[in-house]
């Protein structure tokens, strides 16, 4: 198994950490993982994002041209990476924000609505557990038990506290997830 | 008086106040309240208003300022980290009559470059050096500058800067004034009116003794890094003043004799 | 004779950082619940209390206040 | 069991640093390496193995505090990327010619000049070759995984102390910036002043009665004896060159074709290998992992009874150089880049061997 | 008649800068090199020709300078020797990266590290491989006479602003401290502002309407665009390398051997020679005067014919790699060389062919 | 009185002065009466004083002094020109318990070492540093210096030192003692018997502070340079006293406060 | 009681510059018409007023006086 | 006609300006020179020494080991020198100050008094001029005039005034230069 994935966003999204929860989770379960940023000056603001690939084999490269799977975030990035999907992969995204959706015939597409979701729910800081949460629904190569691992490994002792909220908005995100084509 | 309407009031005749031509339409990278967008509209509008666009050449640093250039709409030098004074006093002795100025953050100015800036000011080369202390790198990614404060965190003093270990905040600017090269040296600000008015002022006067050949000005301008200082642009602020300026007291520093 | 003033905000470039707001001496500016292309609240007038002081503009980081003014 | 962490290149060299016993760290923040410092600073290992760390007025003022610590026989190393690292030329060739042992990381970005921050092996000439003036090698070891950032730290500064002379990581902003697993090793104490006196007599560390003054120079008035300080550098750098080259083969047993490729370049060019035999194509990887001494005998030897060999450099074409003086014209060997801080897609490598090499 | 001269090569050079017109020198002293400030200061060249010249703080703040100056569209310089140019590698990469014309000249000593203040051609690979970080080239001209360091001062200038390249004269301690006949040139006004703005209009003398505000700069925070910016570069350096290779060959007819030497060790290659042929030896010496571009084609043509070709420098071995790269393992090459500040003697050399190539 | 013999007095146990054990044997390279060995002397003669010759690491800049290694009898490393503070820096902080010092001429410590001085300066590095101001360079042939004075003549200022081109000479012990890192800043001469005197009093307390960790101390010794000055010994001390001193007063500039 | 001094110059080390000469109180010192191997016209004794106060010594550069005192 | 000189002595002694009247007096007589000095840090004291080639041709190497002429100043020069004279050539040495004088048999040694002369004349600053008067009495690799000629270009203008001395010193060399041994 080797699950090539691009996540993509705003700079505050979250981006990089849902990337990192993931990559470590994979490493509790024993994968081989790789996490490479896009990365930037300082200055706040623009897009963000990251390559995460979980294999049970050595990893070669860790930045890809196409993916297995794409987390889109936001309209720059959907316009960016809507083409790097490989055939036959998926494309996540989530609507808030955008105007041109999805458009390839050759790819699974699904919907997240995890912004407005997080705002109804108050968790804004959570957004990016609720997405993580919707990927796991269609394409489950962690189990849950290795999340809640990935996340106390991820996560400074000081939020440890944090880690229930989080597992809810996985499990959030496992709910709200919807497919919009599927091939 | 609620009878005049918007549209009586919003007309070109009634403009009193817009965004100095000097400024080009590109939207700036700073991060949303950084006084570095301040700080180049006062820049701009004073050589805007002493007709010197095209007799200028600015010196953008290294920093979150690097981009300068492509703001001003005048002719820009982009320079190595530090190095901006050594270009400006090459372009000034080459070309005595243009005017001449760096724009250079704290750890530019007073880290990597505290040597060039020493020896410019030193030797009074006829330049205006605009520096922009916001007491931390801001470019790449907020740690520690010479100027960061006793027990100020940034990611490289993640528990506050502690002097025995990484010394005094260096206040370059008072050591500047002490040289004879040095013809006016200020410490201003920009984040209330009042402050960006003064200024403005204090740079038209930096470039008014340019123009005169009185030796080297120095216009210091504390300013925030909300982005570094990991706050609200206005939250940063109101820390600046309350920080900031009890260490590094605004004011001129040192004026003209005559 | 009275001032009346008024500030336009360049939606698209303002970057809701929110100084404007405390500079005004006539409390006329508020960020907007609305966001811009790139997500920033950006700032707006509240009320026609302006008297076209050009605080507001002057302390904009970003330059994007054009301030009018009219004796009425 | 050892320790496992996900960790950044970067953090990977300062954690490396803290656990084998490094004593001192000096360096100037600069992307896209500044996690190293700021992992340091936020670990206070000064607390922990009694390692001092300090951020540094500049690049210049980081070698030279480097030069000062190595001359006691302390375990000292700064790390950079390209612009910070050319500003320590001069310094390089001091501790090189005075040979104190250190190590030296420069994560390298798109050049030249201020260029970008983006990832690229354009340094390549400036590590192997000689930045600095005159003749002088730095052992450099090239990472291409971030548990080799990790384990270089302590296999550089084996190779440093073992031959007195500066070893650096080359490295670049995709291996600093990428996360992956990390092993972690035991805390090691650091070298006590009785060990360092007893091993390092040349050291600086105050003048003991039995050996008399120690000084660290890299001076020599008299051309006769400073071409004597070179003869010795020469024979050691021969000694380097017959006992230190590393690198690693992948899939050559029955190769057609090579990539020679290391750090980042190596990782995608393996993935190129992978697309090449889905097409049937027989390419091996052959990945430096010392770039001086580099592994001129094992590519010849490979290389010239090969069909062709790619050089897949991110810059516009340097090691290639090197692989030409190996390869010394008995096969087609051709450079395949890309640079100023783009990286190669696997696509494009497999590509450039078809249109290059194979139909080339 | 021209004006005749007997001259240091150092002063040549700063009474070349002053008779062609030269606008601007920033330099800081190091022996052997220091004459060229001192005969710039002594001649107040100011009151002849509006030259700027000045003392800097450091090599760092001169080659700044010369960035800024050069930024301008004026004719810069600066000079130092081997440290000092270590010193300069960031602003060597700035400068080629802004792709400003300028010339600097390193009279080399003995390295590494502070070595010693003899003559030395160890700084090969810095000048020509890149010393500091990124892809680029430097326009290397190597004087072998006091009057080519004097005409060579002249021509780097008409190169780097042909090319808007850096270009460097890489000269040693004795060609710089001995004396030879100069023939001078006339004095040469410097360039006005107007030739500078309707000539360069990529300077930044000051915005005009015409043309809109110009740029100087070596950032370009996409990697795309650093690309587009590399593969500029890349471009006009192939065409340099097509345009610009120079090189002098002496008694080449019916050579069965060859000497490949530059500044000079082709002086004292020169001496060889003429000691082989009183033995009957034949031996040719192909004279690079670019080092880069170097003169791969014809040394290629000439030496794959030959029975052998000696490289003969004064370093442990720089140059001999890319004769090796142009001989591609046809015939034999071997490296002679002395080092550290010793100059080889001519009896030597001819000794080094013997046992080396011909009896080797 | 005549009656007492020479050989009576010149006795080992008559002896009252001789050179220190801690200098070697090694024939000093400068030039006769250059103030470097009668600075080399007290230095040592201090050292040897307080115990330290196995305790102590001295860093030699560029300049005439880069040889003081083949002089002094103690652990010295050999700095790039104007880094001996950075090389202190590590040396000190890896090595707390050691005696550390530099010693630099005015070319390696005010032009190319500016950063590193002030920011050793500034951080308060716990080291003494032995400044030898001798206004010009001297080994590389005379040629101007930082703090070559207003008209002095030199290799690089043949029509004497233009101060409108080439800057004012710098006065940076002025300058470093305005930084909180400094503890002790002190300006001397070692030219009669009395200044040397004094000023081995000054090394003798910049040690002694040191080593209670005080912050950094700074000892200048305004020295001559005859070759450079292109006068004999005696004359340049002679100029020194008329010319130098004016300019460079002695003294100390800052004492530490107790 | 008086004090008399005396001071052994190392001749070969002495460079002649003369610096102790006016640095001694008694004017005891003079540069030699001779010179030594290296050239310089060393420093001697011109005669026995030496009080062995040690000024010449402190100053020489080079460190080549010795200086004796015998309380006669 | 090729002369390869070497002229060694103490710093002060006028060396490397010896070495350049040569060398311009040869320039006006319309040969090929080179002057290739010595050259160490700026410290007063020890040796110098200068190599000068005269000749009708092209000068390949201006450094060399093998001389036609030493040309001798102090004992330190001529243990150097004294084996570097190619056979049959010609050393000129200075006796004053020389305690071991040369011992070669296959090679023309003159004597040169010169310091004792330039003392005595009260004209020590001209010592160098005298010892060159010698070597041209030896070897007239310049004419007479040209040495004029040269002293003219190699000296400032506010030195013209001293030429005649120059010219006279150097009849002084020519007349107090004696064999000492001739092969
Ligand atoms: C030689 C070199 N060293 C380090 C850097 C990395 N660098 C870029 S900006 C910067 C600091 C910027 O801080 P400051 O000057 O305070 O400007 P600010 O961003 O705060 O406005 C540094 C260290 C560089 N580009 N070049
Ligand atoms: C990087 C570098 N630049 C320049 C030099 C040449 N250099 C050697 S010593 C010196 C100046 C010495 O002057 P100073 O520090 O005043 O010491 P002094 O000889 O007067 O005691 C210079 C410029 C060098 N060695 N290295
Ligand atoms: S990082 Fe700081 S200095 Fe840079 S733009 Fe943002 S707020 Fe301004
Ligand atoms: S100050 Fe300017 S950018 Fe900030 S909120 Fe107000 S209008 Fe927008
Ligand atoms: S112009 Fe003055 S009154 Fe009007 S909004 Fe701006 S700050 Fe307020
Ligand atoms: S050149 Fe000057 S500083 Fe150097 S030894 Fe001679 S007198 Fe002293
Ligand atoms: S001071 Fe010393 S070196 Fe100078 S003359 Fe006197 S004894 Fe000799
Ligand atoms: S010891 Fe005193 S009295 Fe005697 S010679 Fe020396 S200075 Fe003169
Ligand atoms: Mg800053
Ligand atoms: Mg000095």
């Amino acid at each position: 198994m080797t699950e090539e994935i691009i996540i993509a966003g705003f700079g505050g999204q979250g981006v990089l950490s849902m990337g990192m929860i993931l990559a470590y989770s994979g490493i509790m379960q024993d994968k081989e993982v790789s996490w490479m940023p896009s990365y930037g000056p300082e200055m706040r603001g623009g897009t963000s994002n990251v390559t995460v690939i979980i294999s049970d084999t050595r990893i070669s490269s860790p930045s890809l041209n196409m993916f297995d799977t794409a987390i889109i975030l936001n309209q720059q990035s959907l316009d960016k990476f809507e083409n790097a999907v490989k055939p036959g992969g998926l494309l996540i995204y989530d609507p808030n924000g955008v105007n041109r959706h999805p458009e390839r015939k050759d790819i699974n597409i699904y919907q997240i609505a995890a912004t407005d979701k997080a705002a109804e729910l108050g968790i804004a800081r959570l957004f990016n557990m609720i997405v993580l949460g919707g990927f796991l629904k269609v394409k489950p190569v962690i189990s849950e038990e290795y999340i809640e691992l990935g996340l106390q490994k991820s996560l400074p002792e000081r939020h440890h506290k944090l880690i229930p909220d989080n597992l809810k908005a996985v499990q959030t995100g496992k709910e709200i997830i919807k497919a919009i084509q599927t091939v | 008086m609620s009878e005049v309407r918007l549209e009586d009031i919003i007309k070109p005749e009634n403009k009193v106040y817009s965004k100095t031509d000097l400024l080009t339409d590109t939207v700036m990278h700073y991060c949303p309240g950084c006084g570095h967008g301040t700080a180049h509209r006062i820049v701009a509008e004073v050589i805007e208003e002493l007709g010197a666009q095209n007799n200028t050449v600015g010196i953008a640093p290294v920093g979150c300022s690097v981009l300068a250039y492509n703001y001003f709409n005048i002719d820009v030098q982009q320079a190595a980290h530090g190095r901006a004074p050594a270009l400006a006093t090459a372009v000034k002795r080459l070309m005595p009559d243009r005017l001449v100025f760096t724009y250079q953050g704290d750890g530019d100015l007073a880290a990597i470059g505290t040597g060039e800036t020493i020896h410019a000011c030193n030797r009074g080369e006829n330049i205006t050096i605009i520096f922009i202390n916001n007491g931390i790198y801001g470019m790449t990614g907020g740690q520690m500058a010479p100027t960061t404060l006793p027990n100020m965190k940034s990611s490289t003093s993640p528990f506050g800067r502690d002097v025995e270990m990484m010394g005094n905040p260096l206040k370059i600017t008072e050591l500047l004034a002490q040289l004879p090269g040095t013809a006016y040296v200020t410490r201003q600000a920009v984040h209330t009116p009042a402050h960006v008015r003064r200024t403005k002022k204090a740079i038209r006067k930096a470039f008014d003794l340019q123009a005169k050949g009185a030796g080297t000005t120095f216009v210091e301008i504390v300013s925030n890094c909300n982005s570094g200082w990991k706050m609200t642009p206005v939250d940063a602020n109101k820390w600046m003043e309350e920080n900031m300026f009890p260490y590094y007291p605004l004011g001129d520093i040192k004026i003209p004799a005559e | 004779m009275a001032i009346k003033g008024a500030i336009v905000v360049d939606i698209e470039y303002c970057k809701g950082c929110g100084v404007c707001v405390g500079a005004c001496p006539q409390e006329v500016i508020r960020l907007s619940k609305k966001v811009n292309g790139k997500g920033y609240n950006f700032a707006e007038m509240q009320n026609d209390a302006c008297v076209g002081c050009s605080n507001c503009a002057v302390v904009c980081p970003d330059g994007v206040i054009t301030v009018y003014r009219l004796k009425v | 069991m050892k320790e496992l962490r996900l960790m950044k290149g970067n953090e990977a060299i300062a954690e490396a640093a803290i656990r084998i016993g490094v004593d001192g760290y000096f360096g100037y923040p600069i992307t896209p390496q500044s996690e190293v410092l700021e992992h340091l600073m936020a670990e206070k290992p000064w607390e922990k193995t009694g390692m001092v760390v300090l951020q540094a007025e500049s690049e210049v003022a980081s070698i030279n505090m480097v030069y000062g610590g190595a001359a006691c026989g302390k375990k000292v190393m700064t790390t950079s990327s390209s612009p910070g690292f050319s500003l320590m030329q001069e310094g390089m060739s001091y501790i090189a010619g005075a040979e104190l042992p250190c190590v030296v990381a420069n994560v390298v970005r798109g050049g030249p000049g201020l260029g970008t921050i983006q990832p690229s092996q354009a340094d390549y000439f400036q590590a192997t070759k000689g930045g600095g003036h005159g003749d002088y090698k730095l052992i450099t070891l090239a990472p291409s995984t971030v548990q080799e950032m990790y384990d270089f730290v302590g296999l550089s500064f084996e190779l440093a102390f073992k031959y007195r002379n500066p070893a650096i990581i080359l490295s670049d902003g995709l291996i600093g910036q990428m996360m992956e697993k990390v092993y972690l090793t035991e805390y090691k104490e650091r070298w006590s002043d009785e060990y360092i006196n007893k091993t390092f007599p040349w050291a600086t560390t105050g003048r003991a009665a039995d050996r008399g003054n120690s000084i660290i120079t890299s001076l020599q008035l008299q051309a006769d004896k400073q071409e004597e300080v070179n003869l010795r550098l020469q024979k050691k750098y021969r000694e380097i060159e017959d006992n230190e080259v590393r690198y690693e083969l992948i899939n050559c047993e029955d190769a057609d074709y090579y990539f020679i490729a290391y750090g980042s370049s190596a990782r995608i060019s393996q993935k190129a290998m992978e697309l090449a035999a889905e097409e049937g194509i027989k390419v091996g990887l052959i990945r430096p992992i010392t770039l001086w001494p580099f592994p001129t005998k094992i590519i010849r030897e490979l290389g010239q009874k090969s069909k062709g060999v790619l050089s897949v450099e991110m810059s516009a074409g340097q090691m290639v150089e090197d692989v030409r003086l190996a390869i010394e014209g008995k096969v087609k060997v051709e450079h395949f880049g890309r640079f100023g801080g783009v990286i190669h897609s696997p696509a494009e490598i497999l590509n450039a061997l078809k249109t290059k090499i194979i139909g080339g």
